[in-house]
């Protein structure tokens, strides 16, 4: 591990972001599961498009708007070939994972489920894949159902219990994470898509944690739908992308209507376009999605390949180095690991331990990381988490440890 | 360090060894105090005494050190107190916490605190137990237990 | 006029887009009423917030976290400021007016309207206020009603006939538009909102072409809603703002579900927070919203009463002058208009009129301005439009005049 | 300048006369196209004849220069050929404006929108009228008028 050259060496100076002092200490951040930074390609571009190329898209005729329309469209491209969508129409801009899930769960499944059919998802997912499908089960009299996540500290769910659990209750949708964002494991979405589609079951990713940290096949998880959110991949808020098959889109409902969508309007009534347009009422957040693209276009120059390992070694060296801590609970498996570990030191609340941190410049979540179930679950209100991204190094883990050490002796855990 | 003008030695203490720890019986009434967004959680125990002064009161709960030392500084600040005086300090401390004064002698051990108003992300842990008691206050006594008349 | 002094002189050096050829002529933007341009201080604030500030907000406790959330914040109580709300809780963060309008379509009249109740709107609204109401009359049982437009080119609509309707039919919810993006009409909106609250009808103001334009008090105005997107008032794109009055706004089902906007969370069943943050589900447009109080910042410091008269004074001026070609239509009233101004000449299809302005660096809007419906009314099909915002010039349209002249030619209109 | 080699004089001629301007009564076959982002809208009117030729082909409608003329060039290009023919057509003339090759001498006058390649987001108003050829051609023959048997 020692000789390994980490993708920090080559990425750091391109994050503005990271050069700051934080409490007269150099920032360290390790947030990123909440939100990542952006490298200065990406925010040049955005103000690059501002400075020269802003205008509306899509209606218009003159340079300006046939340059953003040509840019907005090439992005939708881009994100195409990220995920290996067979054509670029099945890549709907949205807000983020949240607002792309909320739009299948009003398009796809309200509109189709029927009282009595199930709704699956598992016990370790972020409110944003949960309280959809609670509010789209209360609306259509379907069940909410759960994969329960085993283990004292949350190992993951028994993945090898979905297909009983397919043959024996009457699941039309399935909706899980690809890495949990409490847990930090990994699921197996290619097998658990293939499980579904063997019985019709149609199903979400939520990749708002592996985009951009893995590879990702559309075709290859043969997933339904996916979701992902901009701001968690180097991209620009504001800006995310739902994936769906496009004989699914093409089926549904628009979920949000206006300009830019219809292909036809009376007084009375309205014809939508085909999808993607059809699910993007309005204004698009163009400069987000033309930021995205760029975000897309660096990532891919260091590889996903070399940034999942990346992560995965410091999430492996972080767990190993903060199981020697007294007192501590980490949650989430020893193995297959992603870059994040939540953890709960001694009697030290996550609160305390974060403020603590970040006077000695150590960027941490505490709290229940938008998972409170599974928190009730694991016996915790809160935890702290730490979350690695490429731009992190292992100099940054001992920072970290430090700082732990001397908030144990602080708080007198 | 910035850090010890919040965690004054006086918070770390009531955070490790919170006094009035505890649970009390009906008729004492009990209200919840919680901060989904941190998870800080705390249950109060009020049995109200005679002349509406707060005869007895204890806590439990899990809760960050602010907010833990802020219930257990309350407890031992207005127990025996009137609950008119209680309800006055109460607005005195969130007063004080979020406007521009000091936090003045009126407040005794409570203005170990005062290093909240630098963390202003803090500040629901400092008040939650305190909106608990508000709350508590508000409700009528709750059933006696073991044979009281029931109203 | 000739010596008064035109804004365009003190602001249009700082839009950088603007100063940039076009098919080898200084660009002339005209197409402001489907977007509007950046100054630089918007464009240098977004970069600067990703170079320095940015982190998820609300659910930190750490510095970036601290800062990016005072800055979201403080932006919604500056648009608060914006539209003397009473306030900060009654902003809303939304991609835009047409998700702003899909808000209160879904949270409040779908939620609230009966069969036979009747939502009121009039003939000039843009689809982002149109084809929501249809939808929301369709899943209630509701009707939809509209206030025609007048005369043969559109004048606008007859207002002294709303009180005679309002008392006529059984209306619970009005919607309309501030000023109309292809008449240039400008309505009477305190009046109007004044009226319906007489007879407990709720309003709802699509401010997209106002806001930024006009000075706007929603207590004075007294509306209940007002919705209005910050790309079309020197913001970035992907961030707009759904104004509601608190009691309102409290009484109403969150739209979007997920992280951020609930208070507590079980495996069954969630809480929301109280509005606003009930109604922001998922990580917001963080940069948007801060890049759009600096957008209003800038306005303020120009002032939107001089905005609004230099507005009109190019929409006046505009057309009288093109009043002199022959064979031409301008649509909407000749007094009282904004910057705006649609037209058709003589039998110049708009699509043809439009890529012949662009060769010559003018960039007009050509098409139905997301207002089928009433382009139909009027006997359109399309028509071109040139819309004007404070960094336009007179001699801008001078050079609008010149080209439509040669356009009338070389088209043998 | 660029534009002449969008609006050739062939272009906007036909835009400004268009050949075929007009009805066709029953049986002749109709269809629509519409291209609602801009509002050109044409209708087309197409009889068959003998051995499946295009016998008679009319069409009406509001569009810009560059779909009225695409529309009348068509209709003057195909009018007596074989089905198969058009559509043979259609394909070669969709296929050039959207890929690389330039339109060769097969397509005769529809060469003149070979300046449709430099503005793309003028294709749509160019191929209208062949969409909506493609659709007429696909449909059954329509009623005929005037006591024909009905079936
Ligand atoms: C009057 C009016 N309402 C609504 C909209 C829709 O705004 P947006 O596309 O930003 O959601 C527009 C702009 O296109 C408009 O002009
Ligand atoms: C696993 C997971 N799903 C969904 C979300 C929601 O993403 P967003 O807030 O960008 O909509 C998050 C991030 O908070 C996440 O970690």
């Amino acid at each position: 591990m020692v000789n390994r050259a980490f993708l920090s060496d080559r990425t750091r100076q391109d994050f503005p972001i990271l050069h700051q002092s934080v409490n007269g200490h150099p920032l360290v951040y390790l947030d990123n599961a909440a939100s990542t930074q952006r490298p200065g390609c990406v925010i040049e571009e955005i103000s690059r498009y501002y400075r020269e190329d802003h205008a509306n898209v899509h209606r218009g005729l003159h340079a300006l708007s046939t340059r953003a329309t040509q840019l907005y469209e090439a992005a939708r491209t881009r994100v195409a070939r990220f995920l290996n969508a067979a054509q670029p129409a099945s890549i709907v801009f949205t807000r983020g994972t949240t607002e792309s899930i909320n739009l299948v769960a009003a398009s796809w499944v309200t509109a189709r489920l029927r009282p009595g059919e199930v709704i699956l998802t598992t016990e370790m997912e972020h409110h944003a894949n949960l309280i959809p499908w609670q509010i789209a089960a209360q609306r259509t009299g379907a069940q909410l159902k759960f994969l329960p996540v085993t283990g004292e500290d949350g190992a993951g769910v028994d993945w090898d219990r979905l297909e009983r659990l397919l043959d024996e209750l009457p699941v039309r949708f399935l909706a899980f994470t690809h890495i949990s964002n409490s847990l930090g494991c990994v699921n197996p979405i290619a097998r658990i898509c293939q499980a579904a589609k063997k019985v019709g079951v149609i199903t979400l990713v939520d990749a708002a944690q592996s985009a951009g940290h893995s590879p990702l096949d559309v075709q290859a998880i043969d997933c339904d739908f996916l979701a992902f959110s901009g701001h968690k991949c180097c991209g620009p808020t504001g800006i995310g992308v739902l994936y769906g098959k496009s004989h699914l889109l093409e089926q549904m409902e628009p979920y949000q209507v206006g300009g830019e969508m219809i292909s036809s309007v009376t007084y009375e009534r309205a014809e939508w376009k085909p999808a993607p347009h059809r699910f993007e009422a309005g204004t698009p957040h163009i400069a987000g999605a033309i930021g995205l693209a760029k975000a897309l276009d660096y990532l891919d120059r260091l590889g996903r390949p070399a940034i999942e390992s990346n992560d995965h070694l410091l999430g492996r060296l972080a767990y190993e180095r903060l199981r020697e801590l007294p007192g501590i609970r980490i949650l989430g498996p020893r193995q297959d690991r992603a870059g994040i570990v939540s953890f709960q030191l001694g009697r030290i609340h996550a609160h305390d331990l974060v403020a603590y941190a970040d006077q000695f410049g150590v960027a941490l979540r505490g709290g229940h990381h938008c998972t409170q179930p599974l928190m009730r679950k694991l016996g915790l209100s809160a935890s702290a988490r730490a979350s690695f991204y490429f731009y992190n190094t292992t100099e940054e883990i001992d920072r970290l440890l430090n700082t732990l050490r001397s908030a144990a002796d602080y708080f007198g855990a | 360090m910035e850090l010890d003008e919040l965690y004054q030695s006086m918070i770390l203490d009531h955070a490790r060894r919170p006094r009035n720890f505890g649970e009390l019986a009906p008729p004492a009434v009990r209200s919840e105090g919680y901060n989904p967004a941190c998870g800080d959680q705390i249950t109060l125990y009020v049995r109200k005494g005679q002349n509406d002064t707060i005869e007895e009161l204890r806590f439990t709960g899990q809760a960050c050190a602010i907010c833990m030392a802020s219930a257990s500084l309350m407890t031992v600040q207005i127990k025996g107190k009137p609950v008119r005086e209680a309800l006055r300090l109460e607005r005195e401390f969130i007063r004080s916490l979020t406007g521009p004064d000091d936090l003045g002698p009126a407040l005794g051990n409570l203005r170990a605190l005062a290093g909240v108003k630098r963390f202003p992300q803090r500040l629901k842990c400092a008040t939650l137990s305190w909106h608990a008691l508000e709350e508590a206050l508000n409700q009528p006594a709750g059933p006696s237990e073991g044979g009281g008349p029931q109203g």
